[in-house]
């Protein structure tokens, strides 16, 4: 039962992040912040992948000396492909918001202004 | 047959040619009046019943393609190339800012569009011809209007070959075949099966026809675009590609014969009873709007669709006669349409202005031009003895023998409505007083007296031996399995009641003409007054607020008739589209606010968006 | 399985390249972009090897774990075709910006464009699902920093635009793939296909909307397309072409493939398991967007906007195309894809040389052809193919898409009824600026000097328009064996990949 | 449109919005197998723990691994069980196995990774061209333990970042992580020094030639074992510093480029947009 609980936890937390993210991006004007709720629907994402790949019983999938992976034939670790996966995925969302950054910086620069509302152009 | 293959070839590499040169206009005008006539030549070699396939893989099958020459084709064939051979040779010396190589495309495209056995190579045909067409008008004045004018055609004529791709489309999935004749069989075979069916793929193909040709209620493009057309074009775009529409109309009418035993409308199957009544309005349409006209090429475009008008109306009864009087009048429109729009095109070149109020008293200066117009008009509103009377003697013997009394009445009201405007433009354009700003007008070149003869001596020719034309006619007819109108001679008309001997008629009327000439000749001369003195007695007081138009006695010619009609007027067909266009219009600029720049917007779109799918996953889950 | 590991140069020499252009940035600056022109003449020369010499269809082993364990690329007919059009595409627009980009870090935008399409090229041959999702982020990172290129600051806020939205999607798209693998524990886009079945139908779904929704940001469609009138217009002239050229073909291509081949059913139409019809969806999503892209490109007084807005709507086409679920769809699709992103490329350039002399409103381009018949010629050509005229590429392709759609009756009828409609609007607004071009007498009669190196790939892609549009063999037979490999899953994808897949 | 919306109606829209996002997310989560997570045993990660992917594919090639209803048999492919420190010559030589997932199993994934990073940061680069470094005239100098405390970090860090990507293929950490410490290192290097700027050239020519050397390193791979991205040396036992083949070799690539990157991204970054 617990076990049970602890993984909803997670996922849980997971959505949260997404929600809080995706409330940020919608409601906020300001690029920062629409940045930052990007960054924190990236890291929803991170937990819910990481997540899936654990079970509360697992161990962490590192060959040691006292660490066996494989139990009877079973694989007791936590399943390493979605750890790996989560790797690329924050790499990438760290390239998205170092570009989006520079980006606002230049945007400042040029509109002076980080109101979303008034990033725009007319037709010349 | 490799002459089939040429009759596509030549005008492409023509084409191609012309393109290439035309920066030389003279050149370019060389090349596309020869390849008219290496066109003509091959046409020739060419004999009823040749027939080239081939098979294109194309949509992962083998779809046969081919052109094949029926006696109703090889007609069409003739008359366009051969006018065209006329137009390129006038244009030779013209200033008619036609562009040669889309012309030359055109042609391509309608040599195809007579030859195809496939709905494959039709479509494409037609569509060749429609883009041609709109880019040569867009050649045209380089204007405002002339860019109106092309849009307003394009758009009509897209819209109208999309309605036919879909009805190819209904058509070719029900037969499996893009095969003209198979699809048509197949259409006759569930003709009384599915009336309604067939009505629906057959009105989807009509509706590009009738926009092609300028029938009622699609005739509204045609002045637009007949007013703007680079002036070299406007004869081929009147004479011949309005043609276009009726031989669309003749690969569909046979399937009417299935549907001569069930009762119909005054012995009249429904369909041919509702194309009859098209064609009528249309001709009322035409003429009326015309003679309301001031602008030359505006006053004859809608002429030319009047004229559409009665030859849907006859050949729509697909009676042996009406079948007859319809392709005869089809051929003596394109010669005399020819005869007004060359010497209306001369007359603009030497004037440059297109407002028949502003000109008058030309037969002074181009004498030739005002006898081709004459013999041009008098044709076209069927005054013996020349081309025009027997065809259009033919159509109203035709409709009065199914008994259609009330459409005859407004084809005989169009018709004197037809003398009204040829009236008007022959005194507008010629009679009258010249103006001083035309004294240095000249004749026309050579080149184009020697065409102004020809024209005149085949509308003269064809009046009074109509026999030679009818003898295709009636193979034509005989094609599509109805009986032909029996022949007695090169000079006869046979009717449905009665013949006419051209040829007497002819006499009778040069004894009359003679007689007229006498008269004129022992009358009161009269004498040459310059234009101001009509009114002013030469002086032109300030205070009296003369306009130029005013000294133009045709300045508002027909007013009372003009102020009798206008409350008609108002029902605009023309304001349906437009209104129509401004509502799409509007509607894309209501949709437009959708992307109004701000992210957030596009971000509440997204995840809208996904969340209504969602909710569209639950329920279906 | 028939391998052919060498190809994994398609990818590899770019990202070598792509690597070693900033070096070549200490030489010269030119250099930069000549390595550009040459990595993708190598490209095109390449892929032209394959599709020439019918090497397809075959795999790419990656280290030597073959698939469903390791990564593999699987290059099979449509995936020919597509990386030949990519890289004719890229290595004209690579032509084109030896003159064009000529703003702030040129070497930057010369390694980036590279990146773009090379990109691109793995998007399409790539046979792993995930993988999809990084190759979307190396031409999403590109894209934006590209878009974001150039002197005027509009091109920066579209590149934000697109980065969020852009963002937000690929993140669905990371959600779908992972409750996929929750199902199967495998990320092989032929194991996945083979096994769809084998899935909880509701997480299915669910996840199927989740990867449709996020690669429509990519493939242009509405409603998660409303960055493409911003960035589109904000960037530079090349840069559009790219976009709209490469990057929509690759978006498109993935999403497809995700729903023909991954949920696709075996056989000639296609629907899905749980219930929600993918295809369905696909075809509503095609419909709006070309009725929405092309109703606002009507009314559009900039030029660039409604071609941002018309390539939204050709989208939209070939979406709706691929939707029929038959493989005369899937063909008109593929078909109709190839011939946007030849002329939609053509014209975005043809514009960028107009710009550099003038305006982009549609009344900039009045008289162009007094200014210059070259480009005049090249830019109706173009526009004629969009609208499908004969006796050019678009030509055939639409014919074709309404074969199908007739073909396949029911609700297709009025849809294709629509999508007429909103093609006689597209011609009107194409045909206006046509007219516009040939009707009226420039303000300024100053003639446009079309230098070389934009010439030669607008002559080339209006000579191969041409080409297409009188012998459509030139792409129609490969396209139709493309199409079998979209609507019959199993022999024409599942097998090529992983022939024992149905054990004994 | 949405400017003359209420803050609070967008709020509450955007919370309807979300809301049902994250309740459709929950339902489909309701569907996920056992206790939410994926059984390792039922994923291809099976054969990446137990280093098997070579005897599952000789069952593939055989026919044997799928049945008739195209479910894997996963558990029917035969094991040889690892032992730490003993085991030699495997598949793969890496202790970790996220490690031999990231870089050799799925080493293209990892490609495109490291492609990513370079092109973020070549983008920022592009859209960052041409700014000045301004000095701003109120010079707060860092205090001078800050200067030679961070100098004497770096080493430190630099060393512990070495540590980390060289050991990658035995304890957690690798590239990545390697070299986000060596950036760390840099950044203290900024914050000692007021308009401390490290050599930029240098840095582009660092990233290149480790990114030059990561494909190399795939194309002998497909020159020597018929394979892009291919392992071309021998694996070791597992467990050792030697071990795992090319894995280290990647790993050092990745470290250096990632560290010079992220280095030349906060560079870039570090731009005075105030008025003073």
């Amino acid at each position: 039962m617990i076990d049970f609980l602890q993984n909803w936890i997670y996922l849980t937390g997971a959505m949260a992040l997404v929600g809080i993210g995706l409330y940020i991006v919608l409601t906020n004007t300001n690029i920062l912040r629409i940045i930052v709720g990007l960054n924190i629907v990236d890291s929803g994402t991170n937990l819910f992948i990481v997540t899936i790949a654990w079970h509360p019983k697992s161990v962490m999938p590192i060959y040691t000396a006292t660490n066996n992976l494989v139990v009877d034939g079973h694989v007791v670790a936590a399943d390493p492909l979605p750890q790996s996966l989560v790797l690329t995925a924050i790499v990438i969302g760290l390239g998205t918001t170092a570009l989006a950054l520079a980006i606002a910086v230049k945007i400042y620069q040029k509109y002076g202004t980080l109101d979303v509302r008034k990033i725009k152009e007319e037709d010349k | 047959m490799s002459s089939l293959l040429a009759l596509l070839l030549v005008p492409v590499t023509g084409s191609i040619v012309a393109a290439i040169i035309q920066r030389y206009r003279l050149a370019e005008r060389l090349v596309s009046f020869s390849t008219f006539v290496v066109t003509l030549l091959f046409l020739i070699d060419i004999r009823v019943g040749d027939a080239f396939t081939w098979s294109l893989g194309f949509l992962g099958k083998n779809i046969e393609m081919g052109l094949q020459i029926t006696p109703l084709s090889i007609f069409m064939l003739y008359m366009t190339i051969a006018f065209g051979v006329l137009l390129t040779f006038f244009d030779l010396t013209e200033r008619s800012k036609m562009k040669s190589f889309l012309l030359l495309l055109t042609l391509a495209a309608s040599n195809w569009i007579f030859m195809a056995t496939d709905f494959l190579s039709f479509f494409f045909a037609w569509e060749l011809m429609g883009w041609a067409s709109i880019l040569a008008i867009f050649g045209g004045r380089r204007t405002a209007e002339s860019r109106h004018g092309a849009l307003y055609y394009a758009m009509m004529s897209i819209g109208g070959s999309y309605s036919m791709l879909i009805g190819i489309f209904l058509l070719s999935n029900l037969t499996g075949s893009f095969s003209i004749q198979q699809n048509v069989s197949y259409l006759v075979s569930i003709m009384t099966v599915h009336p309604w069916w067939v009505l629906g793929i057959v009105s989807m193909f009509f509706v590009a026809f009738m926009v092609k040709s300028g029938i009622f209620p699609f005739h509204t493009w045609v002045p637009y675009t007949y007013g703007e057309s680079p002036d070299g074009f406007v004869p081929y775009l009147s004479s011949v590609m309005s043609k276009y529409g009726i031989y669309g109309f003749l690969i569909f009418l046979p399937l009417t014969l299935s549907l001569r035993n069930v009762p119909g409308v005054l012995g009249l199957p429904w369909p041919n009873y509702t194309l009859v009544w098209f064609g009528s309005i249309t001709a009322v349409v035409g003429s009326v709007l015309a003679f309301m006209q001031d602008d030359v090429k505006k006053l004859f475009a809608y002429s030319s669709f009047s004229n559409l008008g009665f030859i849907l109306a006859a050949i729509a009864l697909f009676t042996p006669i009406g079948l007859t009087a319809g392709l005869f009048h089809a051929f003596n429109h394109l010669l005399f349409n020819g005869a007004i729009f060359i010497t209306v095109v001369a007359v603009i070149s030497k004037v440059g202005i297109t407002r028949m109020s502003e000109m008058g008293g030309l037969w002074q200066k181009m004498p030739l031009t005002f006898l081709t117009f004459f013999v041009g008009i008098a044709s076209a509103a069927g005054i013996p003895p020349f081309a025009g009377f027997g065809s259009k003697w033919m159509i109203f013997q035709a409709m009065i023998s199914h008994g259609l009394i009330f459409a005859t009445v407004l084809l005989f009201f169009a018709s004197i409505a037809s003398f009204l405007y040829l009236m008007r433009a022959f005194h507008a354009i010629f009679l009258g007083q010249l103006s001083h700003k035309y004294d240095n007008v000249k004749e026309i070149s050579a080149i184009g007296k020697i065409t102004e003869v020809f024209l005149i001596g085949a509308l003269i020719f064809f009046g009074i031996f109509p026999g030679f034309i009818l003898d295709p006619i009636n193979s034509i007819v005989g094609s599509f399995g109805l009986k032909p109108l029996p022949t007695s001679g090169y000079e006869y008309i046979n009717g449905f009641f009665s013949s006419v001997n051209m040829v007497s008629i002819f006499i009778v009327v040069i004894v009359a003409f003679i007689f007229g000439f006498l008269l004129f000749a022992v009358s009161a001369k009269h004498k040459k007054v310059p234009q101001e003195d009509n009114y002013t007695a030469g002086q032109i007081p300030k205070d009296w607020n003369l306009t130029p138009e005013m000294y133009q006695f045709s300045y508002d010619f027909y007013e009372p008739m003009d102020k009798e009609i206008a409350p008609f007027l108002k029902i605009k067909i023309d304001g349906f589209f437009k209104g129509f266009g401004d509502s799409v219009e509007y509607l894309g600029s209501s949709i437009k606010e959708i992307f109004t720049g701000n992210v957030q917007i596009y971000t509440y779109l997204a995840i809208g968006g996904l969340v209504i799918f969602v909710i569209a996953g639950w329920i279906v889950w | 399985m028939k391998t052919y590991n060498f190809a994994a140069l398609l990818v590899g020499v770019p990202l070598l390249m792509a690597f070693s252009i900033p070096l070549f940035g200490f030489i010269s600056k030119q250099l930069a972009k000549w390595i550009t022109v040459l990595t993708l003449t190598f490209e095109f020369l390449f892929s032209l090897y394959i599709l020439l010499w019918h090497v397809y269809p075959f795999n790419v082993i990656m280290g030597n774990w073959v698939p469903p364990f390791g990564e593999n690329l699987y290059i099979g007919s449509l995936a020919t075709i597509l990386i030949v059009v990519i890289s004719f595409v890229g290595l004209m627009i690579s032509i084109y910006n030896l003159w064009s980009a000529k703003y702030g870090d040129v070497v930057h935008f010369a390694l980036l464009f590279l990146m773009f399409v090379g990109g691109s090229i793995g998007l399409i041959s790539t046979g792993d699902i995930f993988n999809v999702f990084i190759f979307m982020e190396i031409t999403g990172i590109s894209s934006y920093a590209l878009a974001a290129y150039g002197p005027e600051r509009r091109a920066l806020g579209g590149a934000f635009k697109y980065l969020v939205i852009s963002s937000i999607g690929s993140t669905l798209y990371l959600f779908g793939v992972l409750l996929i693998y929750t199902q199967l524990g495998t990320l092989n886009i032929a194991e996945i296909a083979a096994r769809i079945s084998q899935t909880t139908p509701g997480l299915l779904t669910f996840a199927g909307i989740l990867l449709v929704a996020g690669l429509a940001v990519e493939a242009e469609l509405f409603p998660f397309n409303g960055w493409v009138p911003d960035t589109y217009t904000g960037a530079i002239n090349p840069v559009s072409a790219t976009l709209s050229g490469i990057g929509s073909v690759g978006g498109v291509y993935v999403l497809i493939r995700i729903v023909m081949t991954v949920f696709g059913k075996n056989g000639n139409f296609v629907s899905t398991y749980g219930n929600l019809d993918l295809m369905t969806l696909i075809a509503i999503l095609g419909t709006a967007t070309v009725v929405i892209g092309e109703l606002s490109a009507l009314v559009q007084t900039n030029i660039k906007k409604m071609l941002a807005y018309s390539s939204m709507a050709q989208m939209g086409l070939v979406a709706m195309a691929f939707s029929i679920g038959s493989r005369l769809g899937a063909y008109a699709g593929i078909f109709q894809l190839i011939n946007h992103s030849i002329a939609k490329a053509m014209l975005f350039l043809i514009l960028g040389v107009i710009v550099s002399f003038g305006g982009e409103r549609v009344e900039d381009m009045k008289g162009l052809w007094y200014k210059s018949p070259f480009l005049a010629v090249t830019f109706t050509i173009g526009a004629l193919s969009l609208l499908g005229l004969p006796l050019f590429g678009g030509f055939w392709s639409k014919f074709a898409l309404v074969d199908a759609s007739f073909q396949r009756g029911g609700w297709y009828d009025f849809i294709m009824a629509i999508v007429l409609f909103a093609s006689v609007v597209e011609a009107f607004y194409y045909l206006k600026v046509v007219g516009y071009i040939f009707t009226s007498k420039p303000a300024v009669s100053e003639k446009i000097k079309v230098e070389i190196s934009p010439a030669i790939p607008i002559a080339a892609f209006a000579i191969l328009i041409i080409a297409i549009g009188i012998f459509p063999q030139i792409v129609s037979g490969i396209s139709y064996s493309a199409a079998h490999e979209l609507t019959d899953k199993m022999s024409g994808y599942v097998l090529n990949v992983i022939p024992t897949i149905v054990g004994h | 449109m949405m400017n003359d919306t209420p803050e609070m109606v967008k709020k509450v829209f955007a919370i309807f919005v979300v809301g049902i996002l994250i309740v459709g997310f929950f339902m489909a989560f309701t569907q996920m197998p056992k206790a939410n997570a994926v059984n390792v045993n039922n994923t291809v990660s099976r054969f990446y723990v137990m280093k098997d992917v070579d005897q599952a594919t000789e069952m593939l090639d055989k026919g044997t691994y799928f049945n008739k209803d195209m479910v894997p048999l996963r558990n029917d492919v035969p094991y040889t069980p690892i032992t730490f420190g003993k085991s030699a010559n495997l598949e793969d030589g890496a202790a970790n196995v996220v490690t031999s997932i990231v870089v050799d199993y799925r080493g293209f994934d990892t490609l495109g990774e490291v492609t990513v990073l370079f092109l973020a940061a070549s983008g920022v680069m592009l859209v960052l061209h041409g700014q000045k470094r301004k000095i701003p005239k109120k010079r707060t100098e860092p205090s001078e333990i800050m200067y030679v405390g961070t100098r004497i970090a770096f080493a430190v860090i630099l060393l512990f970042g070495i540590y980390v990507f060289i050991h990658g293929h035995l304890t957690p950490g690798g590239g990545f992580p390697g070299g986000a410490i060596i950036a760390s290192g840099i950044l203290g290097l900024f914050l000692g020094k007021q308009g401390y700027s490290p050599n930029k050239s240098g840095l582009t020519i660092f990233e290149s030639l480790s990114g030059m050397a990561y494909v190399v390193i795939g194309i002998i791979g497909l020159i020597g074992e018929k394979s892009f991205l291919a392992n071309f040396l021998p694996t070791g036992t597992i467990g050792d510093l030697f071990s795992a083949g090319f894995i280290a070799l990647i790993y050092i690539a990745i470290g250096m480029k990632v560290g010079s990157e992220l280095s030349a991204v906060t560079n870039a970054m570090i731009i005075d947009t105030e008025d003073d």
